[in-house]
């Protein structure tokens, strides 16, 4: 069957949604960006399996490597952006969390909502007067 | 309640996907559509068009070089990101430790890691030089010089470290590689070619093969060096204990 | 290419990517992160992308993994103060 | 010459970190000036594209299918002036404004990350690479990151980082879409791709490539389901930013959708793309609805003019998803007009941040008194907004109006006209508090005190700029019709 033939391809898909589980169910926002990266790394584990031939070498020329063997290179060039986005993403994010944890002490969502909601009904008030 | 209600989700969504990969082409196989076109082109051409053995150095810098320069402004746009949340130091020394991680340095691992350093720059700087033969480039290499920063503001501290790599060094060389891009890509126009056109104006077209080489490994330089020190100040800034920096209204 | 090797780089992977988020402490949850992109990219080296697998262990494993720990230790100290 | 458009404010962000450094009050002008020369670059080019094609350039004199080209049509060209001039707008309102919000340590960073935002999404609007399209999106995403957490406050870093999670996903499925659509064709150029997906055997897994991009685009240009980053992110950034965001980068993600639907799966390749724009139809109509009354039921100013924007999202999206060039020309015609009207808005709510410090509806009740000239430019970009007929909102909302009548939709032509009714009562509320409802005793001066010129010009010059599209809309009208019979 295709499924167990293209079992990279299938693996890839599974990461995928364990990333995505975890982005939507953490309440931690570190686990949560644990999770975001866990999803981007499985969609270039797809790119680099969807650029494999089979019994390929590296893309790499010289010593006699025969072109028709190697594996496309394409992926692999698009994965390394991808891999820079997610470095960048990554710090930026961490740096809101650390803001964040510096103004509310946690790095749970909910427990940052409540605060956050606490503060506003707080200031409404102050307008009100 | 919420996940169960996700979890039901990714499985529905799982399943969609794997379902997908029953319709895709088989894993490996050189008759797939992706295998063909421009992936063949740029396997055949590569040695004789850029000079780079590695076809992945090649299509990088030379063929799709425009996505790299775009790379490039990512990791400075992630830095201006993070400076814009946390503040750019001010100048001079930046105090600062680790909460609850400070590790008193014991000598041995302070002369270690004196030892070490160097030998990881040269590394990085021969992952850099030599991605035109062998895997790696100016990424790689410049994690890696990040990476030999990391090591070394950790042992000695940041304050130490900010003294070694000063403000005034890292701004200029943070944006270095978009400046060698444009600069690059001004001369490969003088040159009679389009913007990033490795081409150096009114040589002998026998020489420009030789140069365009050399032109990508310069350009492959500033990507490690631009990268590297992103990557640096973005750490220092993490790192960084907080100041009153907080806005006037 | 061995499927068999493959597989058992899967099943591992499947299972730090599971127990990166399930454990309490997140320093634990950030190292079974990191271990995961270093088994990543030993896949991606069998997969015959050595630049890739380089770069995934500098940057995806190695800088990434650093800032997340900069993070936990600094709100960690916190926490309990 | 579009390629320097592009990489001018590349370059003069990195130059302008280093102005930064050196001397931070030379900031506010220097930031001017990479956007100042892309201008002129812009119009530069307006005579030279042919008015049946497009400029291609081809980066580092590749051939197609190997390098990168850069395709600058009519619409392209159209879009990247309008960044030009919002950002430089903004800019120039920033300068007197921004210290308000944002604190020393970090103003380098502000202006850098305006310049790298208007960048990213002229080499957006511009590339003809679908990968390319990504790498830019990456930069307009983390350039608009940064700048909603700018303000470095509890809020607008809650707010920043429920948009990076939103949208760091989103950028995830697009790239998995695009991994799809490599697999399936094997190409990579736009023009090429087109020709491509007619012969390649993999339906399904087009299908799944056009469902990953719609879904991915549509948490970027906030579609109804997904805009919940929206309403935060827009009204918590400073000003300026909020005017670049509402107006240029939701639009611009519009605009990626459009390349997506009309230049790659182009609409020949038959029913392939007809299930998905139906409910994508659906999906802006209620987002219309929803945008329109949740605007209505606002207190804070700036929220209401998020939701607003989440309103004006779907009438662009149901420009789109008539599939004729009516439509289209009224979609684009639309993101001009939003753009505008939405960007002047946004800065005359940041006059009145600027002045009086607050930001909630009821307080600009006879607000007219001290700021006149900040309450009539609000006033006219509010008509663009309803669509009043002397206004572009009024071309705009014709031209969607015809092309969903010749698209036999009547169902939506009803929601169009129940969205502008909707806008009339939530601008006009506004408008009747601030001229004809006295305000508290002591809020405002008897006299004009309003903000200073370097605010007020960017402000009219946006208002003046929505009664012009509206009175010469035969300017532009014509070569957006054209190109958009092209794209058909």
């Amino acid at each position: 069957m295709n499924l167990s033939h293209n079992y990279l391809y299938a693996a890839a898909m599974l990461l995928f949604c364990i990333g995505l589980y975890n982005v939507i169910v953490r309440r931690n926002i570190v686990k949560k960006l644990i999770g975001l990266n866990i999803m981007e790394t499985s969609v270039f584990f797809f790119y680099i399996s969807l650029g494999y031939t089979r019994n390929g070498v590296a893309p790499v020329a010289g010593a006699g490597a025969d072109p028709t063997r190697m594996v496309n290179p394409v992926p692999q060039v698009l994965v390394l952006t991808g891999i820079i986005v997610a470095v960048g993403v990554t710090a930026l994010a961490l740096s809101m969390v650390i803001l964040l944890h510096r103004k509310y002490g946690t790095l749970d969502t909910d427990q940052i909502m409540r605060m956050a909601r606490q503060e506003e009904t707080q200031a409404a008030r102050e307008e009100g007067n | 309640m919420k996940r169960l209600l996700a979890l039901l989700f990714v499985a529905a969504l799982a399943v969609l996907l794997l379902f997908l990969v029953t319709k895709m082409p088989s894993l490996g196989d050189p008759d797939n559509p992706a295998r063909q076109g421009m992936a063949t082109q740029y396997l055949e051409r590569s040695p004789e068009d850029t000079g780079a053995q590695d076809a992945v150095t090649a299509v990088n810098v030379n063929y799709r070089g425009y996505d790299t320069m775009g790379k490039v402004g990512i990791i400075y746009c992630a830095l201006m990101g993070v400076l814009a949340v946390l503040g750019r130091e001010k100048r001079g020394r930046i105090q600062a430790r680790l909460d609850g991680a400070r590790v008193a340095p014991s000598k041995i691992v302070e002369v270690m890691v004196r030892f070490v350093i160097p030998f990881i720059i040269l590394f990085s700087a021969y992952v850099i030089i030599h991605a035109e033969i062998s895997p790696g480039g100016g990424f790689q290499g410049g994690a890696i010089i990040g990476a030999s920063m990391i090591i070394f503001t950790t042992i000695f501290g940041l304050q130490e470290a900010s003294r070694r790599m000063p403000q005034g060094l890292r701004v200029p060389l943070e944006g270095s590689a978009i400046m060698t891009f444009f600069v690059l890509g001004v001369l490969g126009i003088a040159g009679g070619g389009t913007f990033l056109t490795y081409a150096w104006p009114r040589v002998s077209t026998s020489i420009q093969p030789a140069l365009a080489n050399w032109l990508s490994v310069i350009v492959e330089m500033a990507i490690g060096i631009g990268v590297g020190f992103a990557l640096i100040s973005i750490l220092f800034a993490m790192m960084r204990e907080e100041e009153d920096l907080e806005p006037v209204a | 290419m061995e499927p068999a090797l493959n597989t058992i780089l899967i099943v591992l992977l499947v299972t730090t990517a599971i127990l990166a988020t399930l454990s309490r402490d997140l320093l634990a949850g950030v190292i079974i992160f990191s271990v995961y992109g270093l088994i990543m990219s030993l896949m991606w080296l069998r997969l015959q992308a050595p630049d890739l697998a380089l770069a995934e262990a500098a940057m995806g494993a190695g800088v990434t993994t650093v800032f997340f720990l900069v993070t936990v230790f600094k709100t960690r100290g916190r926490d309990q103060s | 010459m579009a390629i320097f458009m592009i990489t001018l404010p590349l370059l003069g962000a990195v130059l302008v970190s280093i102005v930064g450094y050196l001397k931070p009050h030379w900031l506010p002008w220097g930031a001017l000036v990479p956007l100042l020369a892309s201008g002129v670059l812009g119009c530069m080019l307006i005579g030279r594209i042919p008015s049946d094609g497009y400029i291609s350039y081809h980066l580092g004199n590749w051939s197609v299918p190997l390098g990168i080209e850069l395709r600058v049509d009519y619409l392209a060209l159209f879009l990247m002036l309008l960044i030009c001039a919002l950002g430089l707008l903004a800019l120039i309102f920033s300068r007197r404004y921004i210290v308000k919000e944002v604190s020393a340590g970090r103003m380098t960073a502000y202006y850098v990350l305006i310049l790298l935002l208007s960048g990213g999404l002229m080499g957006f609007v511009a590339s003809g690479d679908i990968f390319n399209l990504f790498v830019f999106m990456e930069i307009v995403a983390l350039s608009s990151y940064g700048l909603v957490a700018i303000s470095a406050n509890s809020r607008a870093v809650r707010a920043a980082l429920r948009y990076l999670l939103m949208g760091a996903p989103a950028s995830i499925i697009i790239l998995l879409g695009i991994a799809l659509l490599y697999m399936a064709t094997g190409s990579l150029n736009m023009a090429e791709l087109a020709g491509r997906i007619g012969q390649s055997g993999y339906r399904e897994i087009l299908i799944a490539s056009f469902v990953l991009f719609v879904v991915g685009f549509g948490v970027k240009a906030a579609l109804f389901p997904l805009h919940l980053w929206l309403p935060d992110a827009h009204s918590i950034a400073p000003s300026p930013v909020s005017a670049l965001l509402s107006g240029l980068v939701v639009e611009v993600s519009i605009f990626g959708i459009l390349r997506i639907a009309y230049s790659v799966f182009t609409p020949h390749v038959g029913n392939l793309t007809s299930a998905t724009s139906n409910a994508l139809a659906v999906l802006a109509a209620a987002g219309v609805i929803f945008g329109g009354v949740m605007a209505l039921l606002q207190k804070d100013l700036k929220l209401m003019l998020a939701y607003s924007t989440i309103s004006h999202v779907g009438y662009i999206f149901l420009g789109l998803t008539a599939f004729n060039a009516e439509g289209l020309t009224g979609a684009m015609y639309h993101m001009l007009d939003h753009g505008l009207a939405k960007a002047c808005m946004f800065l005359c709510a940041g006059s009145f941040i600027y002045i009086k410090g607050f930001r909630r509806i009821e307080d600009l009740k006879g607000a007219w008194r001290q700021m006149p000239w900040t309450c009539f430019a609000f006033g006219l970009a509010a008509f663009s907004l309803v669509g009043i007929p002397p206004t572009a909102g009024f071309i705009s909302k014709w031209y969607l109006i015809l092309g969903n009548v010749k698209a036999g939709n009547w169902v939506y032509v009803v929601v169009l006209l129940l969205g502008s009714l909707l806008g009339a009562f939530y601008c006009f509320r506004i408008l009747y508090y601030m001229f004809f409802q006295p305000g508290k005793e002591g809020a405002w001066t008897p006299r004009p005190a309003d903000v200073p010129p370097s605010m007020l010009i960017p402000i009219w010059i946006l208002a003046v700029a929505t009664v012009f599209f509206g009175l010469f809309s035969g300017l532009v009208i014509p070569s957006l019709l054209k190109a958009a019979g092209l794209l058909i």
